[in-house]
């Protein structure tokens, strides 16, 4: 039950926030949200890593190398890019909420279907 | 180079980290206190008062309060007046020594304190009984005569009120003194002050 | 592994309760402080799963970078105290995130999964031991040799998103 | 046992006198009280021991260094400071937290309950836990992590989430200043900390304190001078240390983001702050003064080195603190990103190079850095400090120029003729 | 080893519990003496107001602020992601060689470039 | 399109830490940066000119030791000089040194207490502070010693000084101009070249000649932007022709400027105060003039003195009775506030505390 | 020193420019006309020959049937330095031109003269009390004004 409880909990994490995007108004907690479910992949990704073991390590069970031990850990060097795209994400999607913010002086997203104007 | 006027700075304050501090540790130790200091509990001499009201006149703050009658023997032996009132409200003072400089009869002095806390205002309003009994250390503040004699209001002793005479008393000397003060008057101020010395 | 299974519980209750609290309060600066504790209790079950480096990684970033830049662009815009409203699409919002978080549980127990448990104890150690030990001297060979490209690219996305972002905030 | 334990002076005391079972006799040298299987009580006392030195020191230390602030800032002014309370005014702390638990905690109406009493709570403890990885004595520690380094700055970044909570619950227009200003310092001064540290770790190969100080045979101020006066700088603006008060500056915004906090919670804060200069100290001590190693008797006496350098630290803050003004938010700003910054990428660069030629130098023993290659570096570093310095100096010091006030002796001679 | 991490990881967290505890005991100890009456609580709302220098607060209470601090933040963000992963590398400098080292070069200077295109277009002044 | 920020208004005073006094300065930020500055005082009106017409001329003499409280004798000056000249009456040559040396003394304590606040104001955690006020603590125990009081001196009087200074009053005051070179020079070492104080201070709330003239602003103020005016020098009254010394003025108006140009002050009273020593002729010092005045009906006077704030001056117009019928005070530190806002807008919040410092106002001088 | 000019002497100024201009004169002070103090007060400025640039003060005294405003005036350039005087009569609305556009300076001062003397300014961009609170009653440096209010 060790990776099962990590991934429902990653799981029940990432609806929330996509819970979060779809039913708010405000830009800020729509991105928010976001990173929710940025966070929710990471923990899957990281619990991956801790306890899924890939085929060829299973099949190869002799080599104890570092160089296989160190294909355990591609799950945590996922989650180390997830978090560079994240915060890419977050700076350049709250740079556009703060850029439409400036034009329609609000950051509701009922707002934002005016975009064509 | 960048950073030498700070390193200058750092230097200064551990200069005076080195030295000993400045201040002085208040009730223990006490900085040396000036003759003309013009402090609280003012000095009166009841027998130099005649009542004139000249300082409660030059007061610009008009916190001295005086009340007199002429004594009995005052029309027939020419005595001065009896001081009934002579209320000070120290609360509202603020030591400019008008008061000392309008007296001409030299009864009115400034004290040397300045440790007269009160909880109320009230308890701050020095009475004419409280000046009569205080201890008379006068500054020497507009009291040339006291100066010359180089009298100290912390270290020397209590003057009586013949010592502190900028004349040899000639108006009580003859008709006015012996009615109500039974002493003899004999000593001029500075001279006797100097001789306690 | 009773602590573990204590701390896992505590940790994913608070952090459950956290992640609602930022979907579904109204003060939108209470939502963003939820937030971050939502990354803190991630960054919790980090350490738990014995990746040592994402945790701290995900502590100074998450909590410590990205949570204060929401929370700046929080305080440009308005109305912090009501600026959370929700929108019209309320029931479509909750049913599908049910529909897919019930398929996702469906499949996470349902999977059989290849565990590092059943990988053999080699020549009296224990492999999982050897692999999760500093583990951030071991992600320095993959980043730096395995996922060097990526590396490389995560590098210019930086430099893309600098200076798409201060193009897009900054003032003209 | 595992070897972790038995490096730890203070875990190995516990642990033998409490549940020293047959095992490990062979180092424990006999049974301790409790029977066998119950080490788990003797690992948890164990730990509690040292938490509970960790916590008391920190507070105790924030207490006596409030004391010794107040001293010796009266001593740098010319003044005599506190001295009522006890010999040389000693309890005047105890004085002062009695005052403060029994004085009314005022909340305002309008602030944020919850986050405004949570505040000094996350204050203190960012703090606590920043110093569960610092040695203080050979072997003593609460727990030597792989990440250690980056473990300091991750905790202690949470000061500015606790900041930020202060003057945005607070409601009050000063602490709002106070905290927007604090927010954007500590972030800014939060990359050039983070990569003065790359030197250290570069040369100790490991992000644990231990290490770092295992590694040090020559005090790492010598050999990282830059890397050290980076981290010094960054670290004073952590604390809102001057000249980085700002967020403080009472001078301008009162007291910064807690104007509105009174008693047992502004006790906290300010107990956080100070105990906070503390630690900040006991790391500089540790990453670049070699820690509890002293020239000699650092396995008996190293709680002593520890301390000694500690309070070294100490006063440097408090002399800096007596001495200098306070810079102006942008100024301070340019600071950081113009200055700190290629500062410590310059030590960061020069160092990896350094380093990977040492290591190739070595050829297959990687990351042991000798003592006479240490001696190399410093030689080669410290000449780089100053000329960097210099070079980045003139961004720092845009503006300033020689002192300009002219005497005149004369008034302006009158154009029309003076009529006498 | 793991169960030497684990210990360490547990210690923290007991630590962590403690150090919540600490100030919160001292708060409640402070709300425990407003309760035995050694120390007062008599609030009133000149008391409970905000301190704005003795006057009443002018304007509301939110003040929206200047974007000024964004751009720092937005800054921060992105070289704080940056040089996290320094650290990895800095651990095994050592052992990966010169081809970790060239790539680190690269990625610092890439990420300089952002710093320079800052610094050029004075965002990194406050103006 | 920029964002708009919404300006926030703040009341800096009148309980603050750092307004000088019980100021009120209603502050309209963005961001950092001030838009709007609007002084409001009266928070210490005490009606000194009206309280001047029921007091007679001696009296008033306490009114205005309450003025500038920081430099009380210089405010002594002033009126004295207002009053001699209603009368008509001449100034004894041992008065005129005493009132020059007192009144340089003073100007060095209060220079002292505005340098010190200047830099209490940027931060400095009350060190220079303390030292400055360890230096003037020794001038205030020469005032002790001279008449009995350290701040409301009441030391001159119409018609002279109320009395000599006494025997051991030299000595003291050859000891204070030994150590104050030293004492200053210290101040001088950890300020002046320190580059958090020069970044902070130079090109900070620069006013330029033409707006300080405009402004009618006085004083150190308006030598610091560069003229080199003063009336010491100008309409020099009581012994100043005689004396020796230098106009210090400041190149860009600058708050350093004014700060250096403060220091510099203080060296240029030093030397006063040395040739007051050397030159002090025996003879009386005070003329003699009934305890109450009266000056001549209808008479006028505008006495004014180069006060450490500014010029100082007092209008004073007689109707012939014991007290005066008009007191105007012309108060340097209310008419150098005027400026405040052309000195502050687009500044920093920072720098308003620092620049409303270098203007070196006293509240008690503002408000009256 | 600083020469004082005699009031004979500017009024021969004043009257060459404004040959209109009623004018007395008494020592060192000269009278002008209330409503004539703005031109005169630019004049007095901007000619090369006096060039007051410096308002030193402005003053009102109560001269219980009429308001005496005076402007101390220096000049840098020259080192002289005049009185200017103007009478305003009527206690209850007495007014002179302001001359804040000729010398922001007096800024304060018109406002304090306003209102501890009464004596309105016209033209003043921020005519209001300074000293006392908006509200109070009365302009207390009027010879007859009296203390209304309880202590």
């Amino acid at each position: 039950m060790d990776l099962e409880r990590f991934l429902i909990l990653s799981a029940v994490i990432f609806c929330i926030g996509l819970y979060g995007t779809m039913a708010r108004r405000n830009l800020i907690t729509i991105l928010m949200s976001l990173e929710l479910m940025f966070t929710a992949v990471t923990l899957a990704a990281v619990a991956m890593s801790r306890y899924v073991v890939s085929k060829q390590v299973l099949a190869d069970t002799s080599n104890t190398s570092e160089a296989a031990l160190q294909t355990l850990l591609t799950g945590q060097v996922f989650a180390l890019f997830i978090i560079v795209v994240a915060a890419a994400e977050i700076a350049l999607g709250l740079g556009i909420v703060i850029a439409f913010y400036r034009s329609r002086e609000t950051v509701d997203m009922s707002q934002a279907n005016m975009m064509s104007r | 180079m960048y950073g030498l006027g700070l390193a200058k700075g750092l230097m200064v304050t551990m200069k005076n980290f080195i030295r000993p501090p400045f201040t002085v540790q208040y009730p223990e130790e006490r900085l040396p206190q000036h003759p003309r200091f013009r402090g609280e509990e003012f000095v009166w001499y009841d027998e130099r008062c005649t009542g004139c009201a000249s300082c409660a006149k030059y007061c610009p703050l008009g916190i001295i309060k005086i009340v007199t009658s002429p004594s009995e023997t005052a029309v027939l032996e020419g005595d001065k007046y009896d001081i009934e009132v002579f209320d000070i409200d120290i609360g509202r003072c603020m030591f400019c020594g008008l008061c000392v400089e309008a007296c001409p009869y030299d009864a009115l002095f400034m004290g040397s304190g300045f440790e007269r806390g009160r909880y109320q205002r009230k308890d701050l309003v020095i009475s004419v009984d409280e000046l009569r009994q205080a201890v008379k250390r006068p500054s020497t503040w507009f009291r040339p005569q006291l100066e010359n004699a180089r009298y100290d209001p912390q270290e020397g002793e209590p003057l009586a009120w013949e010592d502190v005479g900028r004349e040899k008393w000639p108006w009580h000397k003859q008709e006015k003194a012996g009615a109500k003060i039974n002493r003899t008057v004999h000593r001029g101020g500075a001279e006797s002050s100097q001789d306690k010395k | 592994m009773l602590f573990q299974d204590f701390i896992f519980w505590a940790l994913a209750v608070g952090g459950v309760a956290a992640a609602l609290g930022v979907v579904l309060l109204r003060d939108i600066f209470r939502a963003a402080l939820l937030l971050i504790v939502v990354f803190l209790t991630i960054a919790g079950h980090f350490f738990l799963l014995a990746a040592e480096f994402v945790g701290v990684v995900q502590v100074l970033i998450y909590a410590g970078a990205i949570s204060i830049l929401i929370i700046f662009a929080i305080m440009l815009t308005q109305n912090v105290q009501q600026g959370n409203l929700p929108n019209r699409l309320q029931i479509p919002a909750v049913l599908l995130p049910a529909l897919l978080l019930s398929a996702l549980i469906f499949v996470f127990v349902d999977t059989d999964w290849r565990l590092t448990e059943a990988l053999p104890n080699a020549v009296g150690v224990n492999i999982v031991n050897l692999a999760f030990e500093d583990t951030t001297f071991k992600l320095s060979k993959l980043l730096l040799e395995n996922y060097a490209l990526a590396f490389g690219a995560a590098g210019a996305l930086l430099l893309a998103s600098i200076i798409g972002a201060l193009s897009l905030v900054r003032e003209r | 046992m595992v070897p972790f334990l038995q490096d730890n002076v203070i875990y190995r005391g516990v642990y033998c006198w409490l549940g020293g079972n047959e095992g490990n006799a062979q180092w424990c040298g006999g049974d301790g009280l409790l029977p066998g299987g119950y080490e788990w009580v003797a690992y948890f006392v164990a730990g509690l021991t040292i938490m509970l030195i960790l916590v008391n020191g920190a507070l105790l230390g924030a207490a006596v260094f409030v004391w010794a602030e107040r001293r010796l800032l009266a001593r740098f002014q010319a003044r005599r400071g506190p001295n009522r309370w006890g010999p040389w005014g000693i309890l005047q702390p105890i004085a002062d937290l009695v005052k403060l638990l029994i004085k009314e905690d005022i909340i305002p109406t309008a602030a944020d309950r919850i986050a405004f009493t949570l505040v000094p709570i996350i204050m203190l403890m960012s703090l606590l836990l920043s110093l569960a990885v610092l040695p203080f004595a050979r072997n003593t520690y609460l727990a030597n992590l792989n990440i250690g380094v980056l473990y300091i700055v991750a905790v202690s970044s949470m000061t500015t989430i606790a900041i930020f909570m202060a003057g945005w619950a607070s409601a009050n227009k000063f602490a709002m200043f106070g905290a927007m200003r604090g927010v954007t310092m500590l972030i800014s001064y939060e990359i050039p900390l983070i990569l003065s540290l790359v030197g250290v770790v570069l040369i100790a190969g490991s992000m644990s304190l231990v290490s770092v100080v295992e590694a040090q045979y020559l005090p790492f101020i010598l050999v990282q001078p830059l890397g050290a006066l980076v981290f010094m700088l960054g670290i004073s603006a952590e604390l809102n240390r001057t000249p980085f008060d700002i967020l403080e500056a009472e001078s301008e915004i009162v007291a910064g983001y807690h104007t509105e906090y009174s008693g047992i919670k502004f006790a906290l804060i300010q107990a956080a702050e100070m105990a906070g200069v503390l630690a900040a100290s006991g790391f500089l001590a540790t990453l670049f003064l070699g820690g509890w190693s002293g020239p000699f008797l650092s396995t008996q006496l190293g709680a002593l080195w520890f301390l000694m350098k500690l309070s070294f630290f100490v006063f440097l803050f408090i002399w800096i603190r007596a001495t200098f003004p306070r810079l102006r938010i942008d100024q301070i700003m340019a600071f950081a990103w113009k200055f700190l910054l290629p500062l410590a990428m310059i030590n960061f660069l020069a160092t990896a190079v350094q380093v990977y030629f040492f290591g190739f130098y070595h050829g297959d023993v990687p990351g042991e850095i000798t003592r006479n290659e240490q001696w190399v570096m410093a030689a080669i570093n410290v000449p780089l400090a100053v000329a960097s310095i210099v070079a980045f100096g003139h961004f720092a010091r845009e503006g300033i120029r020689v002192p300009a006030v002219r005497l005149e002796s004369i008034v302006p001679i009158p154009r029309v003729a003076e009529v006498d | 080893m793991l169960e030497d991490y684990f210990r360490q990881y547990g210690l923290i967290a007991i630590f962590t519990i403690v150090a919540f505890i600490v100030p919160t005991s001292m708060l409640m100890m402070s709300f425990l003496l407003s309760r035995l009456g050694i120390r007062p609580q008599k609030p009133n709302p000149v008391k409970q107001d905000i301190y704005e220098c003795g006057m009443e607060t002018i304007g509301g209470r939110w003040a929206r602020f200047n974007f000024r601090y964004y751009m720092y933040a937005l800054l921060f963000v992105i070289f704080d992601v940056a040089v996290v992963f320094v650290y990895p590398w800095a651990v095994r400098m050592g052992k990966l060689g010169l081809f970790a080292l060239i790539e680190m070069m690269a990625f610092i200077t890439i990420l300089g470039f952002g710093w320079v295109y800052a610094w050029r277009k004075r965002d990194l002044e406050w103006r | 399109m920029p964002i708009r920020t919404e300006p926030v208004t703040i009341n800096i005073g009148p309980q603050h830490p750092s307004t000088h006094g019980v100021l009120r300065l209603r502050v309209t930020f963005d961001g950092e940066v001030i838009v709007d500055v609007e002084p409001i005082f009266g928070y210490l009106h005490r009606g000194s000119e009206k309280l001047a017409e029921e007091r007679n001329y001696v009296q008033v003499l306490t009114l205005t030791d309450r003025l500038d409280y920081v430099a009380s004798m210089t405010n002594n000056q002033a009126y004295c000089l207002a009053v001699e000249k209603l009368m008509g009456v001449e100034v004894p040559e041992r008065a005129q040194y005493l009132r020059v040396m007192t009144a340089e003394l003073q100007r060095m304590a209060s220079h002292l207490v505005a340098a010190g606040f200047l830099l209490q104001d940027l931060g400095a955690l009350a060190t220079p502070l303390m030292y400055c006020f360890r230096f003037r603590e020794k001038i205030l125990d020469l005032f002790e010693m001279l008449c009995g009081a350290r701040i409301t001196v009441s030391y001159m009087r119409p018609g002279g000084v109320f009395a000599d200074a006494p025997e051991d009053f030299w000595p003291a005051l050859d000891r204070l101009m030994g150590e104050a070179p030293e004492l200053l020079g210290e101040l001088e070492q950890l300020l002046m070249e320190n580059e958090i104080v020069l970044v902070r201070t130079k090109n900070v709330g620069v006013l330029p000649l033409d707006t300080a003239i405009a402004y009618s602003i006085s004083g150190p103020v308006l030598r610091a932007s560069g003229l080199p005016w003063d009336w010491r020098k100008a309409d020099p009254y009581d012994v100043y022709d005689r004396m020796q010394f230098d106009i210090p003025i400041g190149d860009r108006g600058d708050n350093y400027d004014r700060f250096r140009v403060r220091i510099e002050e203080v060296k240029q009273s030093m030397r006063i105060v040395s040739q007051c020593i050397e030159q002090m002729p025996p003879g009386p010092i005070r003329t003699e003039l009934p305890f109450v005045l009266r000056p001549p009906a209808g008479a006028e006077a505008y006495g004014r003195v180069e006060a450490p704030k500014g010029e100082l001056g007092f209008y004073m117009v007689s109707d012939g009775s014991i007290a005066p019928y008009r007191c105007k005070i012309r108060s340097p530190s209310l008419i150098n506030l005027t400026v405040l806002k052309e000195l502050l807008v687009g500044w920093k919040l920072a720098d308003m505390i620092v620049t409303l410092g270098s203007i070196d106002i006293n509240m008690g001088e503002v408000d009256r | 020193m600083t020469r004082a000019f005699q009031g004979e002497e500017l009024a021969r100024f004043i009257q060459r420019r404004f040959p209109d201009a009623e004018l007395e004169w008494d020592g060192d002070s000269l009278w002008i006309e209330p409503q004539r103090v703005r031109e005169v007060a630019r004049f007095l400025k901007e000619e090369p020959q006096l060039e007051f640039n410096f308002l030193n003060a402005v003053s009102a005294v109560d001269y219980i049937e009429y308001f005496e405003v005076l402007y101390h005036l220096t000049s840098f350039e020259h080192n002289h330095s005049a009185v200017v005087k103007t009478r305003v009569y009527g206690r209850e609305n007495p007014s002179v031109p302001s001359v804040v556009e000729v010398w922001p300076g007096a800024d304060f001062q018109e406002r304090e003269v306003w209102d501890l003397m009464g004596v309105a300014f016209e033209g003043h961009p921020n005519l209001k009390r300074i000293m006392l609170w908006e509200g109070f009653p009365g302009h207390p440096l009027r010879r007859d004004f009296e203390d209304v209010i309880e202590y």
